[in-house]
């Protein structure tokens, strides 16, 4: 019997634990002639921000072993064309719709969050916390529990008490649990983890860097081992708490990796490039290797590589 | 469906070397049904646990019927992706997704139409000239590369436009110089009404130049550095000048590759132009 | 004519900027039936300790996308033993050696640095910083700006005026701008970078960590972003120090991306796992690409990224 | 030079498939030369660019003078690189390094030797039985696994041992049950002086339990996650028994994989033993 893919992020109930991670699925109309994104856990949007955006400079991208440095700096339309051009399309379609929100300050936080409750078509609202933060010189909220809790309760007290708020960590901090508490003190009812680490790549012929930004975001799955540790952390620190797992998710093993390690739902974001088809590969494939060991439900393997370990286990693996 | 893109599972046909070229034919019935000119392609490259994430992107040389429907690609080898593309034999498998892009705009009445192409920009232009032709434009060729064995499809031009005009930076076949220096004087000969270009981004804002002082339309297959080429990365993006007069970061992959010349902005390529909109003020999350 | 490829570690001459990583090429006895360890820049030892360290239960390696994970833990015969039977194979051959020394305590890495003090064939201390510090509940000194430089202190004092002092850095921290300033006010004359950041892999068939400890430490490709940007960040701080960078060199290339973003020396780490050879590869690869591109010194490309740019770069490079 | 390991580039001679196994046989004269029974050897997997960074480590089963010598490796598919080793053709390169590790020990005096070898364990032990019988000893084997189709080499070792005892586990070949089980019979039967065993783990610890009972020498192949094969990385180390008594994390590689089986604390296989040398005390750096 095929085992119960459902989940929660706080009361949301989500028909399966595939979500498309922020930035890497467009506004959803790029996807559709490939999948159908109805069929997704839910849709993460790009990070919308209250004024259009135009970016970063291009080169944009550089291709790292088994990894992807981007630097897009978050273009965007800004909220109101998000409102009246790209949720509406989504929303007529009955697209779950995660939207992920980033400002340079507290305050613009917090006016998404108000902009945001009561639009048709959400489920949920992703806190990036990878801003600078304008009134810190810069420093990204992200990196600072206390900037971070701060973020998260604004947008909590912002948005309507209905819409689950989600604060997305980055792993290039010195203890993401530390993040995570205050993000949760601050009312954050799940985490997704992780976004890009900031990483960087030199172009030797032309000897610059190879991004105009100079550094980048890093994804695919050479990160995969820092998304896992992310996971499994927060997890044992916060067993309570929804986890949205992602970070190199390529195929259904990767993301049951994530799920025993402590993700209640996992996000495909890198390999979408490479496979626009890849969001329903990763549930069908979830779900098969979920049946071969005999689950019933998605949630009785939630977190399971944490159960205490038996010496017997490694004798038998090896027979 | 034409247009809507597909990812298919092709099979390569035959690889030939045309110089410094490589020319690949796979078969990929959906795509080349589809297809019109001025399409690309992405394809998988390195194989099963490779480390190189991204498709690489390449124009549709050409599309047959047989088989169902082949695409040919022409390609240089410049990194890992090329290299292993190289290295393919008849009979593998090759994954690919098309058509992409926005493709030529083709004229309503017949026109005159000299078609530019710079190193491997050429390959994009023939089937071009083929819809054409049968459309009862006049077409002409302007080829041009760094040295002669990098000028690509000069026979094939030669065999079926008014003129063919080549050059080559060493000066080892036909005119030395670029494409964009006999440019002026290939227009006046050939009365060209319409100029479509493909080839690197400083050629292509040369033509556009030499366009833009004709008064004569120019339509540019622009090149950007490309992580998935269906639109949801924004990753190559170039600034263009939309109907409205306002210039945006617009996605090469979707919204062009082709653009009307004057509407690309080819002296702020690789900034973000202070007037563009959402250009860096107030707001400066990462 | 090739390059000139000496370089300094402090006022220590290298005849060219190749390294060993630490832990990575055992104790040079092992290497030496593939290569000649006298013609590298400088062998590095692996992290020697007070005690003997019988390390972690294994499995202690997991594979992971361009990576691999390793939770080693340190084992070693310990000081003692080394400088009895380790250190004088090194020092009878010329070897130019780094001795790589760990500790619980400020006080343990100080008393490491007196004994090596004067033993002959050292080329210099290398502090490994990513230890846990047992007097602040295990937070490795690496995470810390001032435990760092108090340690770099205390090795700096314990050792001889000549023997330079490099601290090495790990790159999973808010800022490692700030760990490097520390060090090099502590005394650090130079700084490597990065030790492994903390990753983790599930095997999803035993459904338990892939590694005996849980967690391990990422290397090889994958995180060769992460030390090119760190490499850059220092460097760009701190640019009259000497900065030895590794992190998934496998190249030439990947060296020369090092060295343009500001290393005067390059170690090769878990490359060496699969081809013995690489550090002489490395070198001579290096050596030709500096020459293609017109270089007298080795010293001339250093940090060479980092000048400003023009906007005609662009265009030049797309022609 | 015999046992100082090469890096040599090798060529694939042949691609076989016994049963569940695939056999490899590899020009590689440098291997070849040094090779004595229970070396192994490395091989790169993956190709160029690949994602797969660590050698696979494999036994060597037999070595020829053909083509001044080659190399034969016989191995299952679990992962990536034995998926790409098994798509392996004649003629493709292949980078092996070797042979590496200590060999079995030779008894110095004719003796009976039992041989014993679990699922891929028992491809080693041919090498081995060749050596043994050149050197007048007695051979014998004891082959088990899951299922008939993994029991490697039964036809070979009926043709060149005394006995032959075969054991799967689900019955359908020879007696049902693992090595161990019938290890005592086969011992008493052969009047084994020295036994020689390779496979799994749990399967070693078995067999070196009834030679101790039966106070028997027995020599075991160990096999533990290897990152480099060499004695450099330190990940493949098992609780070894030195002759002063004293247990440390000793490298498989480079000390082993070949221990006597009573050195070798399999019950405290996955732990740091409190007693071995530089066990979790006073000091505890990462
Ligand atoms: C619309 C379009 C059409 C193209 N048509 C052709 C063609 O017909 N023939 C041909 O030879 N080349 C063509 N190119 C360029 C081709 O995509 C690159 O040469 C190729 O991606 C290089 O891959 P690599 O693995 O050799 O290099 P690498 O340096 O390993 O590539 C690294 C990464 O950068 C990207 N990249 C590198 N160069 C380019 C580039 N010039 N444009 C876009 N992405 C790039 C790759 O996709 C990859 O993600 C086209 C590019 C675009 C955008
Ligand atoms: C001394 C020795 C001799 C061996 N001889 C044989 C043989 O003759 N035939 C055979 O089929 N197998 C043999 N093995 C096991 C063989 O090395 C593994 O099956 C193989 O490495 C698995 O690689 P993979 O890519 O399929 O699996 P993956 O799971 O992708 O491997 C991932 C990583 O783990 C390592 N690894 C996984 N399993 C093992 C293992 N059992 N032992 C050591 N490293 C492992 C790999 O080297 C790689 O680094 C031997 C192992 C050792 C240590
Ligand atoms: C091109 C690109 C754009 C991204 N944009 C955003 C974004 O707008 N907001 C955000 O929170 N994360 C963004 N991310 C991070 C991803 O959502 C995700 O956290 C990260 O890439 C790890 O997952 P992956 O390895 O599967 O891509 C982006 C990633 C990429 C590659
Ligand atoms: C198996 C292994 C053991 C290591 N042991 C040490 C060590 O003892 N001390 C230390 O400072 N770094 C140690 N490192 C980190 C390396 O020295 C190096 O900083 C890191 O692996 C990045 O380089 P690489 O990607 O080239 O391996 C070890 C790395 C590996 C893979
Ligand atoms: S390449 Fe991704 S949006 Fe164009
Ligand atoms: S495998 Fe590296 S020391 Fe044994």
């Amino acid at each position: 019997m095929p085992a119960d893919m459902r989940t929660y992020l706080a009361h949301v109930e989500l028909p399966n634990p595939i979500l498309t991670a922020a930035g890497c699925a467009g506004t959803g109309r790029e996807l559709a002639p490939f999948a159908d994104v109805t069929r997704l856990g839910a849709l993460t949007t790009p990070t919308i921000t209250m004024s259009p955006r135009a970016g970063r400079p291009t080169p944009r991208m550089a291709e790292t072993p088994s990894g992807l440095l981007n630097a897009v700096g978050l273009q965007g339309p800004g909220i109101e064309a998000f409102l009246s051009r790209e949720l509406p399309w989504l929303a007529e379609r009955g697209v779950r719709t995660v939207v992920s929100i980033g400002g340079g300050s507290v305050a613009e936080f917090s006016a998404l969050a108000r902009k945001l409750t009561g639009a048709p078509g959400v489920t949920a609202l992703e806190v990036n916390l990878s801003c600078p933060n304008v009134e810190d010189r810069g420093r990204v909220f992200a990196r600072d529990p206390s900037a971070a809790g701060e973020v998260v309760s604004a947008v909590r007290t912002g948005a309507r008490y209905d819409l689950p708020v989600i604060a997305k960590l980055a792993p290039d901090v010195a203890d993401v649990v530390a993040i995570a508490k205050a993000c949760v003190d601050g009312g954050a009812e799940a985490l997704s983890m992780i976004n890009n680490p900031v990483g960087m790549a030199i172009d030797v012929d032309r000897m610059r860097p190879a991004l105009a930004a100079g550094t980048g975001g890093l994804s695919g799955p050479a990160i995969r081992p820092l998304a896992v540790k992310a996971v499994w952390q927060v997890h044992a620190a916060l067993p309570g708490t929804p986890v949205i797992g992602m970070g190199g998710v390529t195929s259904g093993r990767d993301a049951l990796e994530l799920v025993l390690a402590g993700a209640c739902a996992v996000a495909v974001g890198t390999v979408l490039f490479h496979d626009p088809y890849a969001g329903h590969r990763v549930l069908r494939e979830l779900e098969e290797l979920l049946q071969e060991r005999g689950f019933d439900r998605l949630a009785d393997a939630v977190g399971l590589a944490h159960r205490p370990s038996h010496r017997t286990d490694r004798e038998e693996s090896s027979l | 469906m034409a247009g809507s893109p597909v990812q298919v599972t092709g099979t390569v046909l035959t690889m030939r070397r045309v110089d410094a070229y490589h020319a690949m034919t796979v078969v990929a019935p959906g795509i080349a049904d589809r297809f019109r000119p001025g399409h690309f392609v992405t394809v998988a490259v390195g194989g099963p646990r490779t480390s190189t994430l991204t498709r690489r992107a390449f124009a549709v040389h050409d599309v047959k019927p047989d088989y169902g429907g082949t695409v040919e690609l022409v390609f240089t080898v410049r990194g890992a992706g090329t290299a292993w593309l190289a290295d393919r034999r008849a009979r593998d498998p090759l994954d690919l997704i098309g058509p992409l892009g926005r493709p030529f705009p083709l004229p309503r009445d017949p026109a005159s139409c000299l078609l530019v192409g710079s190193e491997y920009g050429a390959a994009g232009l023939f089937a071009l000239a083929d819809a054409l032709q049968q459309r009862n434009c006049r077409v002409d060729f302007v080829l041009g590369a760094a040295s002669s064995d990098r000028v690509f499809g000069a026979l094939r031009a030669r065999r079926m436009a008014e003129t063919a005009t080549l050059t080559t930076r060493d000066g080892s076949l036909g005119v030395r110089g670029s494409v964009v220096d006999v440019l002026p004087g290939v227009i006046a000969d050939t009365h060209a009404d319409v100029v479509y270009a493909a080839g690197p981004m400083a050629t292509l804002g040369g033509v556009t130049a030499v366009c833009a002082d004709l008064d004569i339309p120019v339509q540019v297959s622009v090149e950007e550095l490309m992580a998935c080429g269906i639109g949801v990365c924004m990753t190559c993006t170039v600034p263009v000048i939309g109907d409205d007069g306002v210039t945006r970061m617009t996605r090469a992959c979707v919204d062009g590759p082709v653009f009307r010349g004057e509407r690309v902005r080819f002296g702020d390529l690789g900034t973000i132009p202070f007037d563009a909109h959402g250009a860096p003020g107030g707001d400066r999350a990462r």
